[in-house]
């Protein structure tokens, strides 16, 4: 059961609510999973100076991304005693209200993947090479930066 | 030493190209920067990190032959 | 956008992906949100002195529980920063694979979801009277107790 | 005093209904558990917890004449 094998991450746009769904719907067959855990980021209509931001741009440098990606994956396995671990991220233009992060784990047990959750998460929003433009009504833009 | 740099979000914008090739004297990434620095003046002001063959380096780090990349702070999730 | 109106948290039967899938994109018109975190128990075909569990029964004292899972809800939006909360508990048969528990909450950081999704689980295991009749491939049962 | 019972999941197996009355002359919850405990001789090799009018509540717990529930170990979630 164990599913450690490299996947694609990045996905052109938002992450569909239908995607999200259809990927728990898929686990139901997984009879030895007790607890699912899901991290879910989602593009806030932040008001900065007056502007509110309509849309995130997400770039990447994807080979690295990738990679980092791929060792995150790896620790988190074995560090954590987790059935299945799936990341998405989208590239491209996310609207305000709109998904861009998908971070999905399974285990037999609770414990497990509230803390194998946060860990990825968190090395996730640290290590890995994601660009976000913050796109505001008037089209003018900014950097994000993770805090 | 023939480089491949890449440049990501923001600085992107400050070099107005995402990759270039550089011919280049020295040794060192530090090097590398000064003539980055020469080159795209708004470079100075702009916080960032390098990686050379996909691992963040530091400025001190012998340059390979690599490819390098100036990677702005993350902004992913 | 603060949403503390009691709910009815039980519902007859599993819940479905679909639900889950709905329950999210309900959250994309609400733009202060950066960060959701869902919790889903998932009925385990636990193998026990050489028997396979097949389902669980659950019942409730329901007055208690609704009062306690109110109480759950007051304490974690007095504790944490949060946009909204949400839970869903089953009742009656849920087959092994399928999701008897939903804990969904939002809010702009992400910091704060992690910790307020934990509390409120482990709050639900320790305070809400629920009970759960494992039944077996053979109709044999027995009795959950929570770890 | 009249007290309204109700029992829940193995207890409710053990008593083999989910509510009962009974008149009693006691005053605490452990003369109410004494007086099930010989209805009920199974109860004594059981786990479970006492609430009143939906609050947990200790053996020496004054009787209020509000409603009793027997609860076995919680499986929520």
């Amino acid at each position: 059961m164990k599913d450690k094998k490299p996947k694609s991450v990045f996905k052109e746009g938002a992450i569909t609510s239908d995607f999200i769904g259809n990927s728990i719907y898929k686990h139901q067959t997984k009879t030895s999973i007790g607890a699912h855990n899901i991290f879910l980021g989602q593009v806030r209509a932040d008001e900065i100076d007056g502007k509110t931001v309509s849309a995130i741009e997400y770039t990447a440098y994807e080979d690295m991304a990738n990679q980092k990606f791929h060792e995150i994956r790896e620790s988190a396995f074995a560090k954590f005693d987790l059935t299945c671990m799936h990341i998405y991220h989208s590239l491209g233009t996310v609207k305000a209200g709109e998904i861009c992060l998908f971070v999905f784990v399974s285990s037999p047990r609770r414990k497990v993947v509230f803390e194998a959750l946060e860990f990825i998460v968190e090395a996730i929003k640290a290590d890995v090479p994601v660009f976000g433009k913050e796109i505001f009504e008037d089209e003018s833009h900014q950097w994000k930066v993770n805090s | 030493m023939h480089i491949n740099i890449k440049y990501f979000g923001q600085i992107a914008e400050i070099t107005n190209t995402e990759e270039e090739s550089l011919e280049l004297n020295g040794r060192l990434v530090s090097e590398l920067l000064e003539i980055l620095n020469q080159k795209y003046n708004k470079l100075k002001s702009i916080d960032f990190q390098v990686a050379q063959n996909q691992e963040l380096v530091s400025i001190e780090t012998e340059l390979t032959g690599a490819e390098i990349a100036l990677l702005p702070p993350f902004a992913g999730g």
